[in-house]
């Protein structure tokens, strides 16, 4: 059964409308990746099912119950969890102290300090720092491992290795198997297109708000891809 | 625009003055621009003048005034100053300039009264005003320099009349002649420290007093220390009701226990007083009017017991001082007019000059050659008598002012009836 | 991305607007209000009238100083009084002690309110936002408590100015009214072009965002400090006109943190970061104390929930609303890229 | 011995700073909201003891049990009305709501109690002291404020640091959509916060109420003294705020002893020292933004 | 490209605390070249940048900057002597537009004014893709182009040397070689650039030399292919699997 289930939602901010009917699902488990060019809507998407957006029109159904009025930090505790685009880290919280606040809903499972500092190793050294002065990659780390605290059910990671050293990409791309072992599903976005093939059950490709190919890895070919990616 | 101040406190049947009874025969109005502290930390000033304008307006809207053999209803026109001082100065301006009044009145602290009489100066038109020693009135230029008033009449008493009253009481309790001084740096605390002290040191008493400390002072330490250092057994001062509580309070604490405490403006008001606690038995201080003045109001007829009574009757709060005072300058100002036959401003300061009215406080008269000794032009003395706050036990209001001291009014040819002997402050 | 950097491709066609034509019709109305004014005192406007003015061109100056501050300088100061106390203090000291006449004390007021000022933001500028606020506050009541030390100026019982003593009220009322018309003029005409020099953009690029202005090559504490002085001086300018206006100058009244109050309420009311806000805001204050004052403690009351309502429900102020939300300029300060060479293909993609 | 007696008062009295800063330093430090009607809040809460006492005739200490859950319904409200829309505006906005509340409430409080100056009475309490050497003593009531003090500042600086809600409230106040991410609900912690603030500020206002008298305009003399304690400590630290307390404490008491016109003056001075050489207070442990 | 140093960096270190972010830093950048910085996350690289650019203060070292010792300069003289910057995570002044963003740039750092000054505006926002945006608030830009905003900002500097901090991160496979191209065309133009970059293949097809840091210490420096082959950076920085330039 579908774990997330996005019924035709139509975005807006103001005026300007950023997803025009966008349907999507992901089964419990899977990995699904969206890609698209800047703007395509993807963090919208992605907001929209964390809560901070709404839609106007259609329904974010999780594990079967319509959530789409339901308020960001309510989500939490049903298993939604994003990593936003651009780490949002609390600046005046040490790293930990960030991590223990994504761990503010006391979801039981496999994600505490420790195994995050296992997953991490980077920040288990900069636990006492603050999250102001920390470096651009430390802090994305500390976002995922924050977004992990509160062992979600639906992870969602938006553009996680922007920033990032490749041996810590490499690193997160490594663990993501992991992660999913958990039984944690995951929808990731990426604009390494690569990269998102390498881990993604199925691919989406956005379009200026809409969805324009969808299937398996394997089964898309290079130029399927770029078509949709560019709309040429 | 200003307003007529109308408001369900006062006795009567409220009416304003333009739509009184007798308007048909009007020949004019009369406006009187009052300028008073309706909000801020000097409102409680506010207060007294609320109610007795209230009063007035009552009066005056049954009694019209004859100017030149007609009839003339009085308009008193009211503005807020904010207990700030550039706000008052506003106001009078404002009074003057926008609702053409033909006399501005304002009482309570110099911070009022000084900027007042200043604008009212600038502008041409006569000013009355009362309720602050004539000292810091006077000498307000810089270094102390006296300042000359063409359009400005000051009544009340003097530092003088203060420093014989305090005095008197200090000579009713044995103590060692050793006085503390508690003086604030604003207007008040200013002239009394450059004035009382050097008074009383005629009759032998030695004042030593740290320098002038700023309102609102969190701790008094620095003073109470000192207080003991000397020990002063008297103390004296004009702080405001907050520092005095805050002060007296320490002073218990940190072990200073003067035989006799004599202080002008924290304990003015009964609230203050009541504010303090068991603490407030046996201050004394200064008293510039009480129920027992044997005068009545030359306006109205009223006589100070029953104005109290009417105040307590209407506010339901213990009678104030300042009532007496602002009532008397409506006495004062209604009597110009009439004397002066016209509301014309420049003959209407000439007949002020030398106008001499017996009032609900005595008689107030700026003719050198009338009543008590004017000190300077245009201020005119009052009589001062001193008191002691008694706790009641169970009376009607928690204190109880008891005169213990008419020495300075006596000599001013007003006899008041003493209501006791001062008595020395407890021991703790 | 990819067009050429070569400066030679780029010609003449470059064209930037700095001026409206709402601006023009601005500087039109301006000007015939400022005629009209100055010639009130001759033909329509009463002792009383004149005053009132007086009253309000110093809360335009305030307003217009607290806007610059700011809005502009990205300070939020709460001890903007210390330089209005200042200014009232210089007045009287320039004219009664100095005895140099009250036209020219109030340059010289301004001079010494724009030199503490100096010499404050050495101290100030190591503070930032909130800690910058209650500095400036704190100053301020350091200003105040000093100067009621000084017995030459009255220490903690103010001091009256007495060098209109004995003037005919009319005179002396006319003659504060053109000081204080010449001086709103002013105060408005310099902050703005202070705004729409270069300095000015560099002033509203130190505000969002100090160290990247800085990387940009815009001083940042030299800046500052230039609004810091000019704001001072423009407060010392109005405090100067408050103690010509009503005489007397005390401590607790001109040091009052109720006057850094005023300020804001203007600029709030009138909307922040434009020339046109805290004039409208200064106007539309007038209105409320002349109209409600005599309310008493319910004006005060009427005053805090209007400043309440502007903030939380109309944050660009009276003049964002008439403006619609920027539309009109009466002061245009910014700079409208309105036309160049033909767009190239590949730099309009994104 | 007239200087340790100065000493010793000045710690008293910046026990009773710490206390009125404590409400204040839990806003300003923690959610960035710069306060300025805690000084009217305060003269409320000392406006509800005295209605308290008065009326039922309760022990002044007493009435604290009622004042506070009172004062933090309103802190809640406060939050839940205006101050969660003016944090969601300009950053300008909290300092001028704040403002137009004190505003607000100072001539509300006048329209109602009239200017008149109050007092709680606490009977002989409000004189007795402890003799601790001839030149010394200490009030009980002050020695009271104190303990009262430092308790409210330890306690609020064990809830900050250890406990989860704390973390949420420093969390949310450093980026609340985020917060929102992380199952934190921003009203509810931000209520919360406004609604413990005042909860002391209402310990506070009794106590200043005790103290001294006060009137409707009373509350700004004070609000000046705590905001600079809060400052001196160093935003979000709690202990800083009652180091800071102690140290304009003592600088008004000892500044006084050697020149008794200038205590307040050298408290604002040595405040301003203080910054000029650490501009971020003594122990911050909140990036100042 | 010459041999000039255009910028000598001497011995610069930089402590916060206990985190040593520079460690006795001793390189040079030379007239015209192109240098790219590479290293682990939180190696202080961006420090590195804040000190060449005067955003923070050195304990200890010194920089020389075409002919003149920079040391003790502050931020705003440093830019008008011809250091341009980007900032990592973008420092847009919100309450501007992108055009009034760009003219700080130009007057102030670039000393250029009026007319000269708003072409050399036009001209950076045109470079940067940015100028269908000009009459927007930076403020309401998004990220990507808020990085091309810092971009266009620091070319209107008319920087001799420009600073640059991973300003390719979220740029699609196809924008990438547009940008590397735009840098190769600056360096040709005679503007020596510094670039951080994690998006290795970018970077290495357009510079001419790499420096690694790892923990605030030059861990190599040289030709850019020799530096990747170093095993001590494939081990703290690259990884095994390194992805190399695979467009699509
Ligand atoms: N807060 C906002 N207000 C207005 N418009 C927005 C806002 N956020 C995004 N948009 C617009 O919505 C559209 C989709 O944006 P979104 O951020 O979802 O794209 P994206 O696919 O994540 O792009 P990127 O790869 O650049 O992150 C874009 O056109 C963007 O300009
Ligand atoms: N003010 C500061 N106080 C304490 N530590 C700091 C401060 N500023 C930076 N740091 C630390 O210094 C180190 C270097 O930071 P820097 O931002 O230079 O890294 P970087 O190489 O740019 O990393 P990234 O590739 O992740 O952006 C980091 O570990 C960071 O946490
Ligand atoms: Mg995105
Ligand atoms: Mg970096």
């Amino acid at each position: 059964m579908a774990l997330l289930e996005v019924d035709a939602i139509d975005v807006h901010y103001g005026d300007f409308q950023a997803i025009y009917g966008l349907s999507i699902t992901v089964d419990e488990g899977e990995t699904l990746a969206v890609i698209g060019a800047n703007g395509a809507g993807k963090s919208t998407l992605l907001k929209t099912i964390a809560g901070i957006n709404r839609p106007r029109v259609g329904e974010v159904r999780f594990d079967g119950a319509n959530i789409s009025g339901l308020a960001a930090h309510r989500r939490v505790p049903l298993g939604i969890s994003l990593t936003p685009e651009g780490r949002r880290i609390f600046p005046s919280l040490t790293l930990e102290e960030n991590l223990l606040v994504g761990g503010h809903t006391k979801r039981p499972g496999y994600w505490n300090l420790t195994t995050v500092y296992e997953t991490f190793p980077l920040l288990a050294d900069r636990r006492s720092r603050l999250g102001v002065h920390a470096s651009g990659g430390e802090q994305q780390a500390t976002a995922i491992g924050r977004a992990l605290m509160s062992n979600p059910r639906l992870l969602l990671l938006d553009e996680v290795s922007l920033g990032l050293a490749p041996i810590v990409v490499e690193n997160i791309y490594a663990a993501l198997p992991n992660i999913s072992a958990q039984g944690t599903t995951v929808l990731v976005v990426e604009q390494d297109v690569n990269q998102a093939l390498k881990v993604a059950n199925r691919v989406h490709c956005l379009l200026e708000g809409r969805s324009v190919l969808e299937g398996k890895p394997a089964e898309l070919s290079r130029e399927q891809i770029a078509s949709a990616y560019f709309g040429i | 625009g200003g307003g007529s101040i109308n408001t369900d406190t006062s006795t009567a049947p409220t009416t304003s003055a333009s739509t009184s009874a007798s308007s048909t025969a009007l020949a004019g109005t009369v406006k009187i621009g009052f300028v008073s502290p309706q909000t801020g930390p000097l409102a409680a000033f506010g207060e007294s003048d609320t109610f007795v304008i209230n009063y007035m307006n009552d009066y005056f809207a049954k009694n019209p005034i004859v100017i030149g053999g007609q009839n003339y209803g009085v308009q008193i026109i009211v503005k807020d100053a904010e207990s700030d001082s550039a706000k008052a100065a506003k106001a009078a301006a404002d009074l003057i300039n926008n609702d053409g009044v033909d006399i501005v009145m304002a009482a309570g602290t110099p911070d009022i009264v000084n900027p007042v009489a200043d604008a009212c100066e600038a502008n041409a038109t006569p000013c009355i005003t009362d309720n602050a020693p004539w000292q810091p009135y006077v000498l307000r230029g810089k270094d102390g320099i006296k300042s000359t008033f063409h359009w400005g009449y000051h009544f009340f008493w003097g530092l003088e009349d203060v420093a014989a009253t305090f005095t008197d009481f200090w000579s009713q309790v044995p103590n060692n002649k050793k006085v503390g001084g508690l003086f604030p740096n604003d207007p008040d605390g200013q002239a009394w420290s450059a004035n009382v002290p050097v008074i009383v040191k005629a009759d032998g008493y030695t004042v030593t007093f740290p320098p002038l400390y700023p309102n609102l002072t969190q701790d008094f330490t620095a003073q109470i220390s000192s207080f003991k250092k000397s020990n002063d057994e008297v103390l004296t001062g004009v702080p405001i009701p907050p520092d005095f509580t805050t002060f007296w309070k320490q002073a218990k604490q940190q072990g200073y226990n003067p035989k006799i405490a004599s202080v002008g403006k924290a304990l003015l008001f009964p609230s203050s007083v009541d504010a303090l606690g068991d603490l407030g038995q046996n201050l004394s201080t200064e008293v510039w009017w009480h129920p027992s003045w044997p005068t009545t109001s030359s306006l109205t007829g009223i006589t100070p017991q029953e104005f109290c009574d009417l105040f307590e009757a209407t506010t339901g709060k213990h009678w104030t001082q300042p009532i007496g005072y602002v009532e008397a300058m409506f006495e004062v100002a209604v009597n110009a007019l009439v004397t002066n036959g016209s509301t014309d401003k420049e003959s209407l300061a000439k007949t002020l000059s030398a106008l001499s009215t017996d009032t609900i406080v005595g008689k107030v008269a700026w003719s050198p050659t009338a009543g008590p000794t004017s000190p300077t032009p245009n201020v005119a003395k009052t009589p001062l008598a001193g008191g002691q706050w008694r706790l009641t036990n169970g009376g009607a209001h928690k204190y109880e002012l008891v005169l213990t001291s008419n020495k300075v009014a006596t000599s001013e040819g007003l006899n008041i009836p003493l209501g006791g002997k001062e008595e020395a402050l407890p021991v703790k | 991305m990819s067009k050429s950097l070569a400066g030679a491709a780029v010609t003449q066609t470059v064209k930037v607007r700095r001026s409206t034509r709402s601006s023009y019709v601005g500087v039109a109305v301006f000007a015939i209000a400022i005629a009209a004014l100055a010639i009130g005192p001759f033909a329509f406007l009463t002792k009383g009238n004149q005053q009132n003015l007086v009253t309000l061109f110093t809360y335009i100056i305030l307003g217009t100083m607290w806007n610059l501050l700011a809005g502009y300088g990205g300070m939020v100061s709460i001890g903007q009084q210390a330089f209005i106390g200042i200014g009232a203090y210089g007045i009287v000291y320039a004219a009664d002690n100095l005895g140099v006449g009250p036209i020219i004390a109030v340059p010289i007021a301004m001079v010494i309110s724009g030199a503490i000022a100096y010499l404050v933001s050495f101290l100030a500028f190591r503070l930032s936002g909130g800690y910058f606020a209650i500095g400036t506050w704190v100053i301020a009541e350091v200003i105040k408590l000093v100067t009621t030390q000084i017995t030459a100026l009255g220490a903690g019982s103010g001091i009256s100015l007495t060098a209109f003593a004995g003037a005919k009220p009319e005179i002396r009322i006319a003659t504060v009214y053109w000081m204080a018309l010449a001086s709103v003029v002013v105060a408005v005409l310099v902050t703005y072009l202070l705004i729409r020099s270069r300095l000015g953009a560099g002033f509203t690029a130190l505000r969002d965002d100090p160290t990247a202005a800085a990387t940009l090559g815009v001083h940042v504490t030299r800046s500052k400090r230039v609004i810091w002085v000019a704001a001072a001086m423009g407060c010392g300018l109005a405090g100067a006109l408050l103690a010509a206006n009503t005489l007397r100058v005390q401590p607790d009244s001109v040091y009052s943190v109720q006057l850094t109050a005023a300020m804001i309420f203007i600029v709030v009311i009138g909307g922040i970061g434009t020339i046109e806000g805290p004039i409208v805001g200064a106007i539309v204050y007038f209105a409320l104390e002349q109209y409600l004052s005599d309310l008493g403690a319910w004006y005060l009351v009427i005053l805090g929930s209007v400043a309440i309502i502007m903030v939380l429900f109309l944050p660009q102020g009276l003049w964002g609303l008439l403006s619609g939300k920027g539309r009109i300029q009466l002061f245009p300060t910014g700079y409208r890229l309105i036309s160049g060479p033909p767009i190239a293909e590949g730099s309009k993609e994104s | 011995m007239e200087w340790a007696n100065a000493i010793v008062q000045g710690v008293l009295l910046g026990g009773l700073y710490a206390l009125l800063a404590a409400g204040l330093s839990l806003m300003f430090g923690v959610m960035r909201l710069v306060n300025l009607a805690h000084g009217a809040l305060a003269i409320v809460a000392a406006y509800a003891g005295l209605v308290l006492v008065q009326k039922t005739g309760m022990p002044p200490f007493a009435s604290i049990v009622i004042v506070v859950p009172l004062m933090a319904i309103l802190g809640w409200v406060l939050q839940r009305t205006l101050l969660n829309t003016a944090l969601n505006r300009q950053a300008l906005a909290p300092i001028l709501v704040t403002f137009g509340l004190a505003v607000i409430i100072q001539n509300l409080l006048l329209e109602l109690f009239t200017a008149d100056n109050q007092s709680i009475d606490v009977g002989s309490l409000a004189s007795s002291s402890i003799q601790i050497t001839p030149d010394i003593a200490i009030g009980v009531f002050p020695l009271i404020t104190f303990i009262v003090g430092v308790l409210v500042i330890g306690l609020l600086q064990q809830y900050l640091a250890r406990t989860a809600t704390g973390r949420a409230m420093r969390a949310t106040s450093d980026d609340r959509e985020a917060a929102e991410l992380m199952g934190i609900d921003n009203k509810y912690v931000y209520s919360l916060a406004t609604a413990i603030s005042l909860g002391l500020v209402g310990i506070a206002g009794v106590f200043l109420g005790i103290r001294t008298q006060f009137n409707p305009t009373f509350g700004d003399a004070t609000l000046i003294f705590a905001f600079e304690a809060v400052i001196i400590g160093g935003l979000g630290s709690l202990w800083g705020t009652l180091a800071g307390g102690m140290i304009l404490g003592i600088a008004q008491t000892v500044g006084a002893q050697a020149f008794p016109s200038s205590g307040v003056l050298l408290g604002h001075v040595v405040f301003l020292l203080v910054l000029a050489f650490r501009p971020t207070g003594l122990f911050p442990k909140v990036v100042n933004g | 490209m010459t041999t000039t140093p255009l910028l000598s960096v001497r011995g610069l270190s930089k402590q916060f605390g206990r985190v040593i972010t520079a460690e006795d830093l001793t390189f040079d950048v030379h007239q015209g070249e192109a240098l790219g910085i590479v290293g682990p996350n939180g190696a202080g690289k961006s420090t590195l940048l804040n000190l060449i650019g005067g955003v923070i203060e050195p304990d200890s070292g010194s920089l020389m900057f075409d002919g003149q010792d920079i040391t003790r300069l502050g931020a705003a003289e440093r830019a008008k002597s011809g250091i341009g910057r980007s900032f990592q995570i973008p420092r847009p002044f919100t309450g501007m537009t992108v055009f009034e963003n760009v003219y700080v740039g130009a007057s102030f750092a670039g000393d250029t004014r009026g007319q000269a000054g708003y072409e050399r505006s036009y001209q950076a926002l045109e470079t940067t893709g940015l100028l269908h945006l000009a009459e927007h608030r930076a403020g309401q830009l998004r990220l990507l182009d808020r990085k091309r905003l810092e971009l266009a900002r620091a070319l209107a500097t008319k920087p001799k040397l420009i600073l640059l901090d991973e300003i390719a991160g979220g740029l699609t496979e196809r924008e990438i070689p547009q940008l590397v191209e735009t840098i190769r065309q600056l360096v040709a133009s005679g503007v020596t650039v510094v670039w951080i970059e994690h998006i290795v293949h970018a970077l290495v097809s357009a510079v001419d030399r790499l420096m690694c840091l790892a923990e605030g210490r030059i861990l190599a420096i040289g030709d850019p292919s020799e530096v990747m082959k170093s095993p001590e950076v494939i081990e703290v920085y690259l990884g095994s699997t390194m992805a190399t330039a695979e467009d699509i």
